[in-house]
């Protein structure tokens, strides 16, 4: 249908870098913000859009609506008083935070963790990539008006919210994953619960698969749009889901294993044609990939051993002097902890970063150039991307 | 790793060579390097992946550190790169030309530090906080604790005792036994 | 860009006039605002009984607590069944709910939300960081009190408060709407001084007009 | 655009038949068991070391005073008392909590519209959680603070039973830095030393590293930190938080370390040196350790003190009291030695009352510090005890320390269930493996093994020397023929004290031993020996019943210019006589300065 | 036919009929959405209570004379439209002011309160409502076309433009309503329908997510309430419409509202299993397929 559409080759005038010149005074452009109060963004942070009829012309994040300043407040508690702080940095899957932050801290002051320990660790880093990935899809659905996947996916996540419950003690904010090891072992009959889930998530993804992914204007809107090209993958700093979607197969699980992930079978799931669709498509097939791995963890995990490394008197733990950088593999992509030691009791700074924060800014203004505004949300949706991780 | 450091060493007499684990590295250069050494990492050694850009208060030594951390997607391994800067005048090379992506952290980075990176985008403009007035909040000499009573006053009516000290009045009150 | 729009400026119309703007004036109400009055007694009992069997919420996810909306939205808990719904729009909800700490950043939204929104109004804080700072009591961006800036009606104890714990402060709300309590919109009006320089004590950039019905 | 794309998103429906899957009754919904809910608190077990408030990196617990909590030895009568305006539930304070009294509900909902209300002290305060039995609990595995006490190197029994070699090593550095990892520096322990040491500190300082700042903070309140490293009756471990879940922190051997570590000579530059002089004169009578660190305070203060001492060297009990394999006489030296060197002059083989009268000593000095200690040995009274074999223990622990002869033909037994008892019969021990290469020692004693009045690891090492104990029995008769001494006769001791906790002894007459001895060594007390206080002073001073000095909580007695302390007021223990010799010395000085 | 007075009365009771029916119908449809997501959703008079909540609101902020009368407009739509149609074929007392040559002042009706609104949400500044609203005219504009079509056939099919004379026409046997004699105008109807009653995939326009909450962004209060009115009104007349013009009518109240819920339905079934399409993808939806059998339809006659 070419006949609607405008002729743009020569309006609006463009600068030399190849952004458009932008006058708002002519009023031929609107100047408006989704969110922070929108249920159009994810989380709470904003973009300052300028559109010119429904096309965005150019976009600004803003960030910092969630800032808490993690990594100050880290500089003055003790290793062990930053381990309930860590978790807060991302809400939907905590436990990245609590892994990367003990692996910091065992890597920096040489703890050997427990075999078990590792296996339940990584049982509770796959739950929690359930748990985000199911709510994330209920906000794709939802971010495109489509009420019932969100509605199914959260309760399913609701479950696996109760299974942690059970096993850590905590519904939302496990903190679980202490330096050293975890916190408890799995409780009597967890494993079976846990399975019964698992049924219960593959029965309703595969209405999912026909309800949201095989629905014709499901398609429609995604198909096509926001196209990251595979060559902005090193650039822009792309990771995880966006950048397998688009043929390149980065997942850290894969590329430095860590925990169990060396003795699990499974590949990372790609992509091709790098477009919303694809992306959401890549998720929910990595989800179904993560179910897969819990069975293979639950079937593999050894029944007894200790779960805990002896630690120190952890008021009075001095780490030795040195840096590292630890990585895991989150819903987002590449999440990692860079930790310097003094060697004093206090972390002397730690560094998170979160795969949103290169995909939320830079990506997202590239992005969304040119994208009709009602696709905004879901552009953003298809990023999966998570403010409190850019900001802190 | 070795052939990283061979590299490091003879063209940007890099120093303080440190191997963390098998695939992490972290090397020290002069400021004067950073930008070359950084696109020889990216376009001869393979380092295309830019990790992080960070900084590190090094107070007592009157130093910030800036830490570049690349990462070779087809080795599978990381290098980070440190460079030194006055603190009291931060002044570093703005690497957004090699990756777009640095903008951002260099923003970050100028905001929480008061790191100038001349040239970057929007570098001088707020970008997490907002009407902040006080010095950057991440460096070591800013008292977040301090800030926050003065600012937000914690609600009244709270007291602690500290066992010992407590003990001691009720116990032994001027240094003599019960 | 955004303290920018609010200046005073010329502009040149569609039409090709030039005419001064000054949004602060233009754009603003800056009428002071005046407490509303309650209705008669029996006609308020009603009143009030709709308002506490229709919760309309604004849909603002200020901080963690948020995430526990979604699960109360979704099958599990299912708080539409007692008369709570989301809304997307500030004038159209009568309940704000302050899910967590609050950066300076955010505080200064929700004030324009809040007040945006209209008499009766309802506030419920939730988690520990509203009562008294929180995990955050150090953090040189969030607050530690939000009774200083905005009136509250309820607080629900968490770090985050399970969504059974929402839903038990909802249930409290609505106790105390039926109970002619949900007086916070005018406790606001009558205390807007107080509120008001507290809010501008750590919103150093106050780039807002003072008052935003 | 496939037909099948329209048509099949339209399944969706078939949930119109499913049930709905909500939850019917939210909110009386019950968490999981290991749910970290509100705090509940068991305030009988809660001892108030404020770990909870330490590791709590919200500052949300305050530790409070609760009523009818009494503050007492080993409990701070402190309770945490949580506010929810900060607690993050992370449930580190139940890890930490170094009783366990700490513990988690599984409740979760608390609704107010004041946010006042919430905080509140668990356990004291009723909250309808109280009850719950479900929550989180400390897991069993882990800790997060080390139960286990670094292992101390001591001499196997083979090797120190040839001769009076220190037994125990002491820490190497990683040892003392690991040890004193394991204090929660909560203080509780402060109160109950009697020099009300400041024991978190030099234990802070010994892991930074920082000995000589350890050293000044022992000698604020203690001048004999190396005698006390090695035979402090320890009172401090006995209530350390730490021994409510696992091994108490080894204080003793950590304050050994710090004095051990740093060499004589180096003493004076660390600590204090003595203000300027006032002129005033201050006579201790005994070179104890209540007379010596009376000594040293007064002489901080810059007063002239003279400390008259009757035995040959400085050190009383300490000296002849202790054998040499619990306390090396160079280290006892050591502390001597620095007392010494600030200024103490002290004037030994001066028998008060013999050599110099108490009342020429009153006319030459402001006050005077009687601190003669208990050096008499006492008797059982059984029935033969007079035999000339029977022989008191703090005699011949003085003669062996002089280096004289002492009688130890096997068989011995020792009568005693303390501390002299067991350096006796291990002192004898030693003796006899050199004299004899055997040991033929048996010890009886009326109390059983576990009310022994003696530590614990004396008797395990006694034992491993192959000493033989036998308690639970009483003393009936010395069996003897003449000069020769044929053994002991003793009794089942059914119990040792009445209802009122007094020393009260009841026999079973039908359960009695005999023991073959050649020699019978008693070592069930001491008594003090006042004779060289005339009468014209003693009838002014006021006295007990019993004839013991009466003294103020300053150890003044009714004349404002005598004090009198150490074991003459408190009994044996070396701590006290050291806390009191200070508590003395700081009234002395108040006095001497004219201050009240 | 003539006018008397108590015919005013009739209208009113048959006016407070259908809003009662209108909100009951909602709360029902709601709850079967909710059903679909396995949870039990509103309670099923709900939508009294929001109403009478929005009318109990103290405070109220009108940005201009236009925002004010935005929802008056819209509720005299549909009010208009409910009132110019007869309710029950044969009914004195609920054939309301249906007289002559009606079909065009309804089609007119239709479309006066999203003008009405366009104008209100114009007036309150907010740069969502000015999004929304453009949405919105496109919208209907274009889902209109088909519906226009479909009238045309009939009106064409039946001579006549009345109403009731086309009610009449289908009485006498289920074979007699339009949908069996002219099955085309009505699939182009009922495809127009989908895209008038706001749901999905056709509510881009009222979309929280997409941007813009839509015109009613800055509308509270009362200005809500009396929007919310509308909204059980206008949507039981568009449905009662269609009803009449191809479903056969209704000869009592029963007969109706069965008729008015499975009409109802229709949109309701299509709306919560698909998203929402992008305003220029559904005028461009209406544009093709719903418009072609249209056209047909009136060529077929």
């Amino acid at each position: 249908m070419k006949y609607f559409e405008e002729d743009r080759s020569k309006f609006p005038p463009k600068n030399a870098d190849g952004s458009f010149q932008i006058d708002l005074e002519s009023h031929k452009f609107t100047h408006i913000w989704q969110g922070p109060q929108h249920p159009g963004v994810t989380g709470n942070m904003s973009l300052e859009l300028i559109i010119q009829g429904d096309e965005v012309m150019q976009c600004e994040t803003h960030v910092g609506y969630l800032h808490r300043g993690f990594e100050k407040l880290m500089e003055r508690r003790k290793y062990i008083q930053c381990f309930p702080l860590v978790c807060r940095i991302c809400v939907p899957e905590p436990d990245f935070n609590e892994y990367c932050f003990a692996a910091g801290v065992e890597e920096l002051a040489g703890i050997e963790v427990p075999e078990k320990a590792l296996w339940i660790r990584t049982l509770v880093l796959e739950m929690a990539r359930l748990a985000s990935y199911l709510m994330w899809m209920g906000g794709a659905a939802g971010s495109l008006g489509h009420g019932l996947p969100g509605q199914w996916t959260n309760y399913l996540r609701d479950y696996i919210l109760d299974r942690f419950e059970e096993l850590t003690g905590g519904r939302i904010y496990h903190m679980y994953i202490l330096p050293g090891g975890v916190r408890n072992d799995l409780p009597e009959g967890f494993k079976q619960r846990l399975l019964e889930v698992l049924d219960d998530i593959e029965q309703i993804m595969k209405d999912v698969k026909t309800v949201m992914f095989n629905n014709t204007v499901f398609k429609k809107r995604t198909q096509g749009l926001g196209i990251i090209d595979p060559s902005w993958v090193e650039p822009y700093g792309i990771t995880g889901p966006n950048a397998r979607a688009a043929g390149i197969p980065l997942d850290v699980r894969k590329d430095s294993p860590y925990l169990k992930y060396p003795e699990l079978d499974f590949e990372p799931v790609t992509g091709q044609e790098s477009d919303a669709y694809t992306r959401l498509d890549v998720r929910r097939r990595d989800l179904l990939i993560t179910v897969d791995l819990i069975r293979q963890i639950l079937n593999k995990m050894p029944e007894n051993g200790e779960y805990m490394a002896p630690l120190p008197n952890v008021l009075n733990w001095e780490i030795p002097r040195g840096e590292t950088y630890v990585r895991a593999e989150c819903t987002r992509g590449e999440y990692g902890y860079y930790m310097v030691s003094d060697g004093s009791m206090y972390p002397r700074r730690v560094n998170v970063r979160g795969p949103s924060y290169t995909h939320a800014v830079a990506l997202m203004e590239k992005l969304v150039v040119g994208v009709n505004i009602a696709d905004v949300a879901a552009l953003m949706t298809s990023l999966h991307t998570y403010p409190p991780e850019i900001e802190r | 790793m070795d052939y990283v450091i061979q590299e490091l060493k003879t063209l940007f007499s890099g120093q303080n060579f440190e191997k963390k684990r098998g695939d992490l590295l972290f090397a020290t250069l002069d400021t004067g390097v950073l930008v070359q050494a950084l696109k020889h990492l990216r376009d001869m050694l393979g380092f295309r992946h830019l990790v992080l850009i960070t900084a590190v208060d090094w107070i007592e030594e009157d130093l910030f550190q800036i830490t570049y951390l690349l990462r070779n997607y087809t080795q599978k391994t990381d290098v980070g790169i440190r460079v030194f800067v006055p603190r009291s005048n931060p002044i570093m090379e703005s690497i957004h030309t090699l990756w777009e992506t640095a903008a951002t952290y260099q923003r970050e980075l100028h905001e929480m530090f008061g790191i100038d990176f001349p040239g970057s985008p929007r570098v001088n403009k707020p970008f997490i906080l907002e009407g902040w007035q006080e010095i950057p909040p991440y460096r070591r000499d800013f008292d977040t604790k301090k800030y926050a009573e003065e600012t937000y006053f914690p609600r009244p009516g709270r007291k602690t005792h500290d066992p010992e000290t407590y003990m001691k009045q009720k116990l032994y009150p001027d240094g003599t036994e019960s | 860009m955004s303290n920018d729009d609010l200046k005073k400026r010329r502009v040149i119309g569609p039409d090709g006039i030039e005419f001064e703007v000054n949004p602060m004036e233009d754009y603003f109400c800056t009428e002071r605002p005046h407490p509303e009055s309650p209705a008669n007694r029996i006609l308020e009992k009603f009143f009030n009984w709709a308002r506490s069997e229709s919760v309309w919420i604004l849909g603002y996810g200020t901080g963690c607590g948020a995430i526990e909306m979604r699960p109360l939205m979704t099958p599990r808990f299912d708080a539409y069944r007692f008369g709570i719904q989301w809304r997307p729009t500030p004038r159209q909800a009568n309940l704000l709910m302050v899910s967590g700490y609050l950066s300076v950043k955010t505080l200064k939204r929700v004030i324009r939300s809040y007040e945006q929104m209209q008499n009766p109004k309802f506030v419920m804080a939730l988690g520990s960081c509203t009562i008294n700072g929180g995990m955050y009591w150090d953090s040189y961006n969030t607050i530690n009190r939000l009774d200083h800036y905005l009136p509250v009606d309820v607080y629900v104890a968490g770090c985050m408060p399970r969504p059974e714990s929402i839903l038990a402060g909802l249930e409290e709300l609505k106790k105390r709407i039926r109970a002619g309590k949900g007086e916070g919109a005018n406790a606001y009006i009558e205390n807007l001084d107080w509120y008001k320089a507290n809010q501008k004590k750590i919103i150093k950039d106050w780039d807002m007009p003072d008052y935003n019905w | 655009m496939k037909i099948s794309d329209i048509l099949q998103p339209l399944t969706a429906w078939k949930n119109l038949v499913k049930d709905p899957i909500t939850i019917k009754d939210p909110l009386n919904r019950v968490a999981a068991p290991r749910y970290r809910g509100f705090h509940k608190n068991d305030l009988e077990t809660c001892i108030g070391c404020g770990t909870c408030e330490a590791i709590c990196q919200n500052a949300a617990i305050d530790m409070v005073p609760v009523e009818g909590i009494e503050t007492k030895d080993g409990d701070s009568g402190l309770r945490p008392r949580i506010d929810y305006g900060r607690c993050c539930w992370c449930g580190l304070c139940v890890d930490i909590c170094t009783t366990g009294s700490l513990t988690m509900s599984n409740a979760y909902q608390w609704i107010d519209n004041d946010p006042e209300v919430f905080r509140f002290i668990p356990g004291a305060e009723e909250k309808p959680w109280d009850t719950a039995d479900k929550g989180y609990k400390r897991p069993e595995n882990y800790t997060l603070n080390p139960l286990k006490r670094v292992s101390m190197e001591e001499l196997n029994p083979a090797d120190r039973i040839q001769g009076f070699m220190e037994i125990v090593k002491g820490f190497s550095r990683d040892q003392a830095l690991q040890e004193a990892d394991r204090c929660v520096s909560c203080g509780i322990c402060v109160a109950t030393c009697p020099a009300h040491m400041g024991i978190p500190a030099y234990i802070e300082a010994i892991r930074n590293d920082d000995l000589n700042q350890g050293m000044r903070i022992l000698y604020e309140t203690n001048p004999f930190p190396e005698v006390c490293g090695r035979v402090c009756t320890h009172k401090c471990e006995t209530v350390c938080s730490i021994f409510h879940r696992g091994d108490p922190v080894s204080i003793r051997w950590l304050k050994r370390y710090i004095a051990d570590q740093i060499p004589e000579h180096e003493y004076a530059a660390i600590l204090d040196s003595p203000q300027e002089e006032t002129g005033k004169k201050v006579a201790i009578i005994g070179a104890g350790p209540a007379g010596l660190s009376a000594a040293y305070y007064l002489r901080l203060q810059g007063h002239t003190v003279v400390i008259f001492e009757a035995q040959p060297e400085a050190g009383g009990m300490m000296r002849y009291g202790i054998p040499e394999y619990r306390l090396p006489y160079d280290q006892l030296d050591k502390d001597i030695k620095y007392i010494k060197h600030i200024g103490v002059k002290i004037r030994t083989e001066t028998r008060v009352g013999r050599d110099i009268s108490l009342e020429s000593l009153h006319k030459d000095f402001d006050i005077i510090y009687a601190a003669t200690g208990l050096h008499e040995g006492r008797s059982t009274r059984a029935k033969g005890s007079d035999h000339p074999k029977v022989y008191q223990a703090v005699n011949l622990l003085r003669d062996f320390t002089k280096g004289l002869e002492i009688p130890y033909e096997a068989p011995v037994i020792v009568i005693g269930g303390g501390n002299v008892a067991m350096d006796i019969a291990r002192t004898l021990a030693r003796l006899h493996m050199q004299k004899m290469g055997r040991v033929d020692i048996t010890l009886t004693c009326l109390e059983t093994e576990d009310i022994m009045p003696a530590d614990r690891e004396e008797i395990v090492e006694a034992r491993e020397e192959g000493i033989q104990i036998i308690p639970g029995y009483g003393p009936l008769e010395v069996v003897s023929n003449g000069d020769t001494l044929k053994g002991l006769k003793t009794v089942r001791c059914v119990s040792v004290f009445d209802e009122n906790g007094r020393f009260n002894p009841k026999f079973d007459h039908s359960d009695t031993q005999f023991l073959p001895a050649s020699i019978i060594v008693e070592a069930i007390g001491q008594g003090m020996d006042l004779s060289y206080i005339p009468e014209s002073i003693k009838k002014e001073m006021k006295t007990d019943a019993r004839g013991r000095i009466q003294v103020d909580a300053y150890y003044q007695t009714s004349l404002p210019w005598f004090f009198a302390g150490g074991d003459i007021i408190e009994g044996p223990d070396v701590i006290h006589a050291i806390a009191n010799g200070h508590t003395a010395a700081k009234r002395i000085d108040h006095i001497l300065r004219g201050e009240q | 036919m003539t006018f008397h007075w108590m015919q005013l009365v009739y209208a009113l009771v048959s006016l407070f009929i259908v809003l009662n029916v209108g909100l009951i119908i909602q709360g029902i449809v709601r709850k079967i959405g909710a059903r679909l997501g396995r949870r039990h959703g509103i309670r099923w008079y709900q939508l009294y209570l929001d109403l009478f909540k929005n009318y109990a609101m103290r405070s109220a902020v009108s940005h201009g004379i236009m925002f004010y009368l935005g929802p008056v407009f819209r509720l005299s739509g549909g009010i208009g439209l409910f009132l110019f149609m007869p309710v029950i074929y044969g009914s004195v007392w609920f054939q309301n002011f249906s007289g002559s040559g009606d079909l065009i002042l309804l089609t007119y009706f239709i479309f006066f309160g999203t003008l009405g609104m366009a104008l209100g949400a114009g007036e309150s500044g907010h740069p969502y409502s000015a999004i929304g609203i453009t949405r919105g005219l496109s919208q209907t504009t274009a889902a209109e076309i088909p519906l226009i079509l479909a009238i045309i056939a009939i009106a064409v099919q039946y001579q006549t433009l009345s109403v009731t004379d086309i009610v009449a026409a289908q009485q006498g046997g289920i074979l007699n309503w339009t949908l069996f004699t002219n099955p085309l105008a009505t699939i182009a109807a009922l495809l127009g329908f989908l895209g008038s009653m706001m749901r999905s995939p056709f509510d881009v326009v009222m979309a929280p997510q997409e941007i813009p909450v839509g015109p009613p962004t800055e509308f509270h209060s009362n200005f809500l309430a009396v929007l919310q009115t509308n909204r059980a009104i206008f949507p039981m007349a568009k449905t009662i419409l269609y009803v009449n013009l191809f479903f056969g009518g209704a000869t009592n109240w029963p007969v109706l509202i069965i008729k008015v819920f499975l009409l109802y339905m229709w949109p309701v079934f299509i709306g919560v299993a698909f998203p929402r399409f992008r305003v220029d993808q559904s005028i461009r939806w209406f544009l093709r397929i719903p418009t072609l059998i249209g056209i047909l339809a009136i060529l077929f006659i």
